[in-house]
């Protein structure tokens, strides 16, 4: 089993109110070395062997992972830990 | 003429377009549950608001991943009406029928109250029964109703007419006012204030009650001059 | 997790393990004779779940007896999921009040979210389609980053919830005092509208019948939160934090779907939401209700995690899941509808003839437990209670009527006190409007939900001032509920009943009981002189931090009936040239 | 300027019901090999030198980023590239 981290981040150009929100909030709480804050987000797929995982989840991130007008991506591969 | 609203797991405002097509305007609509529909007889499609999928994700990107859409985009090939309100404009937009993207709104609440919209496009199919320019009220109920688009698509949009309704005074932040917008062939509507919530005084405006009697009428006269 | 089996019965009594629980020396003991045996750990988990206030109400249960509850528009009081009152033309309206005051303490948006989820299925779980939000909140003053922190968080919690279900939020009334500093108040309430024929119970008939599992799978959320809602929110509660429940709003409008079709079944015998104390409760209570027992396999119901022991499954909290008892060999039409939903529902046990609820894993007994212990021989206390010194002082006063000599500036003051400002902020984050019957959205005395078809529609109210409470139990306690009319009356509607939710400090302090004891008796009185029965409730004790109990704030939910559209009155003026009247003293 | 990206993800045993949703979409779509969906998220702060940034981040991530009561959280500190 393989663990796959997409990250999607908000393309450089797309504003991003909810890091600006942070990064004021954080300033207001005293933390004035904050100088911008964007939010993204990450999704951890626990994915089977088997199949060419860059080549699916590359086509899964396209389809539905991330939209292209806004997002931009990439993903990192590792083995999975047994929990 | 007869209108299919589209019922996706988390729709929430699908009767609510329903009443407004069956109730108030007296046409014929059916709900029709996403999976293993057939579209072919209807006249158009109704995509209505709601969280469909729980917005989780993206609002409206589970949604258009689902084989309905496939025959949607059929339909409207076909030169049928779409209409997509609010979490249905976010499908559109997450299909690419509409092009562009929806942020959460700028002051990352959800918000829900009347908003006095302009009709800029009284050209299309949509909207024939307005003046141009007209004010209309709307409610709207979004929490992502942040319209986004680069600028070539704006720049588009704009030489195309596509843009047709926009906020007076914009709560949510979006691109250019930007409020609702059809394809380049005009049939195919998308917009965050829901129309089907205004069809009755007593709800507090019948604005939106000549959006879908210059839907009905220019199917009519369509139809007339087609058959 | 807890290695539960390794636990033997004999070490839960000698080391007293009961009393973490939270059954007490006396409790333990009934246990005992009831089961004429020690109990083992996962059956005092059960017992101390269904013996906590929360599912009991052992120490308010002398005090709600007070309340009327019948009148010939009554169709179901107290007892079940929600109240039912007819309006005529065999539809019936459902509702009632809940509280989500603790969890809402830890994790505010969570803890709204799913007090709103509870209320909702309570509502359903009775046939009735949800068709109205509101809420009744209570926070510290807006001075400290942690209140400001709980507010916007309770409000993004229950509009992120119930806008996402499509049932519309239609008003409610939010205070601000510093006794609600460290515990605030998330009380939400839900009003249905049902055809009288599709009216369900939360029964077990009918031996041999099939027990179906129905919604979310099983996780260890929230464990134990029914006593931790009962028990004194301690500085570090904070270690009581996994007990915190996430919420799937989109699992809960599919299952509101899925329920409003399966109600129509001739094979559904009863339905119940899994609440507090989840499977245990819900199972016990249907089974109770019918005079029957009910056997469980416990390996048959969904999980989400592994390896999850007999006790921390049957205490389980994890939100939208439904109970559902179906005629034997019927199962499968039932199923069929929850997964068009994409639902999982599957039989996990069967009604059975002796009155006991039997749990099994892996083969094994977990818990054998005669059914009516659980539900209807819990422990009633009565509590003693004491005219608060407080209140005596305060009557020794002289009436002082405060000096203004400003009456702009000092109107502008108050105006701007939080309490009495506008509520835009709060209710513009709610959907107000979907299912297009809002004809008075919030911002009025009482919000109107018209009925389709009908020329009819239901005004919709909660008010409660605590302060006037806390000052005169009995007095405000009748102010309370005529406040409430006042406004469903003023929207021109004839009021109906109500739901009351009792919030409440330590009600083993004498004084606080005598709060309570007073504002019941209070609201009682008002309630039989206007007509309006109470149908349904809830109880929320032990709010207090820091050894200082809330004010006395027993929330009133009233519903009222407009027999014409007609009769709806809007509450601002009209029109210049207009006259005013002021009516009453 | 240093660049610091802070991963929050939810406790283990916190239900995910997004993820859940992309599991499930995922797998209508065709990818069955996707056993499992986590969503989480991060967020870039551009952080001023000066400062000890370890701490100050720790605290903030405490205070304001993420929530302890159901999410966990680590941090990457790097060297900002200009933009
Ligand atoms: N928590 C809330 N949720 C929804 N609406 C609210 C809430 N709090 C207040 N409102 C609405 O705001 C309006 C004013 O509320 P409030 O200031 O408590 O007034 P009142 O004292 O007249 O009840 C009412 O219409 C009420 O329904």
């Amino acid at each position: 089993m393989k663990k796959v981290t997409v990250y999607i981040t908000l393309k450089q150009g797309v504003l991003d109110p909810q890091g600006k929100a942070i990064q004021e909030s954080l300033n207001s709480l005293g933390y004035n070395e904050i100088q911008q804050a964007r939010v993204g987000k990450t999704i951890e797929l626990l994915v089977e062997e088997g199949v060419d995982i860059d080549t699916r989840v590359k086509e899964a991130c396209e389809k539905l992972l991330a939209n292209p007008v806004i997002e931009d991506y990439h993903f990192d591969v590792e083995e999975a830990v047994k929990s | 003429m007869k209108l299919a609203v589209i019922v996706f797991p988390g729709s929430n405002c699908d009767r609510d377009m329903y009443h407004a097509v069956k109730d108030v305007l007296q046409e014929e609509a059916d709900l029709v549950w996403y999976d293993n529909c057939d579209l072919a007889d209807y006249d158009g499609v109704l995509l209505p608001g709601g969280f469909s999928y729980g917005d989780y994700l993206r609002s409206g990107a589970v949604a258009a991943t689902s084989n309905v859409m496939k025959q949607i985009k059929k339909q409207a090939e076909m030169g049928k009406p779409v209409l997509g309100v609010c979490n249905g404009f976010q499908v559109l937009l997450e299909a690419g029928l509409l092009p562009g993207a929806m942020l959460r709104n700028k002051n990352l609440k959800f918000m829900c109250h009347q908003e006095p919209l302009r009709v800029v496009n009284n050209k299309t199919m949509f909207t024939s029964g307005y003046g141009e320019n007209d004010t209309v009220r709307f409610p709207i109920a979004h929490g992502e109703g942040n319209y986004f688009c680069n600028d070539e698509t704006l720049a588009s949009l704009r030489a195309n007419d596509q843009i047709v309704f926009t906020y007076q005074n914009n709560p949510n932040g979006s691109i250019a006012d930007i409020a609702g917008i059809v394809n380049n062939e005009g049939n195919v509507l998308g917009m965050m204030p829901h129309p089907e919530r205004a069809v009755e005084a007593l709800l507090g405006s019948d604005d939106g009650l000549k959006l879908f009697q210059s839907l009905v009428e220019n199917w009519r006269e369509s139809y007339v001059i087609n058959a | 997790m807890l290695l539960t089996r390794n636990i033997s019965p004999e070490q839960i009594e000698h080391d007293k393990l009961y009393k973490d629980m939270g059954l007490s020396d006396k409790e333990y003991d009934m246990v005992k004779n009831i089961l004429k045996r020690r109990p083992n750990f996962t059956e005092t988990g059960i017992f101390s779940v269904m013996w906590s206030e929360h599912c009991s109400y052992k120490t308010s249960k002398p005090l709600l007896g007070k309340f009327p509850t019948k009148a010939p528009h009554v169709l179901q009081g107290p007892g079940e999921g929600a109240g039912v009152i007819d309006i005529g033309d065999k539809q019936a309206v459902v509702f009632k009040i809940e509280s989500h005051n603790h969890p809402s303490a830890v994790e505010p948006y969570q803890g709204a979210a799913t007090g709103v989820g509870g209320i909702i299925r309570d509502v359903f779980s009775m046939g009735a389609r949800p068709i109205a939000l509101m809420n009744s909140l209570r926070f510290g003053n807006l001075t400290s980053e942690r209140v400001k922190y709980l507010f916007s968080e309770v409000v993004s919690g229950i509009a992120g919830y119930g806008n996402c279900v499509g049932v519309p939020t239609v008003g409610g009334e939010v205070q601000f005092d510093d006794s609600y500093e460290d515990n605030p108040l998330v009380n939400a309430m839900c009003v249905g509208l049902i055809n009288h024929d599709d009216i369900q119970k939360g029964i077990a008939a009918g031996v041999g019948n099939t027990v179906i599992y129905a919604g979310a799978p099983t996780g260890r959320d929230g464990i134990h939160g029914a006593t931790f809602a009962s028990g004194d929110l301690a500085e570090d509660s904070d270690k009581d934090r996994p007990a915190v429940q996430v919420g799937d709003p989109f699992m809960e409008k599919l299952l509101i779907e899925a329920c409003m079709e399966v109600i129509h079944s001739d094979a559904l015998v009863g339905m119940q939401d899994m609440g507090a104390a989840g499977l245990t409760s819900s199972a016990s209570e249907m089974a109770s209700k019918a005079g029957t027992g009910m056997e469980m396999n416990l390996d048959n119901v969904p999980q989400r995690e592994t390896n999850m022991n007999a006790y921390e499954m049957m205490l389980s909290e994890s939100q939208e899941r439904m109970l559902l008892v179906v005629k034997k060999g019927r199962e499968q039409e039932i199923i069929d509808v929850f997964e068009k939903y994409g639902l999982q529902a599957v039989a996990v046990g069967e009604v059975i003839q002796e009155k006991v609820f039997r749990i099994k894993q892996h083969g094994e007994v977990e818990a054998d437990i005669p059914v009516d212990a659980l539900a209807e021989e819990a422990p009633v206390y009565h509590l003693p209670s004491t005219e608060a010194a407080y209140y005596r002082a305060n009557q020794q006063l002289e009436d002082t009527v405060p000096n203004v000599t400003d009456h702009a500036s000092t109107l502008k003051q108050l105006l701007q006190q939080p309490t009495i400002a506008s509520k835009e902020w709060v209710y513009d984050q709610y959907d107000s409007m979907v299912q297009t019957n809002t004809v008075v959205a919030p911002g009025s005395d009482a919000a109107v939900i018209r009925i389709k078809e009908k020329d009819k529609a239901l005004a919709i109210t909660t008010d409660c001032n605590s302060r006037y409470i806390y000052l005169d139990p009995e007095t405000g306690g009748k102010i309370a509920v005529a406040e409430a009319a006042r406004n469903i009356v003023c929207s021109g509607a004839r009021p109906l009943g109500l739901t009351d939710g009792l919030n409440f400090g330590n009600p083993t302090n004498p004084e606080v009981f005598w709060q309570m004891e007073k504002s019941v008796e209070g609201m009682s009185e008002a309630c039989s002189i206007l007509g309006t029965p109470v149908i349904s409730g809830n109880v929320s004790l032990y709010n207090q931090s820091r050894g200082n109990s809330i004010f006395p704030t027993p929330v009133v939910g009233m519903v009222g009936l407009h027999e014409s559209l007609d009769h709806i009155t809007p509450n601002y003026f009209q029109s210049a040239g207009d006259i005013v009247y002021l009516i009453g003293d």
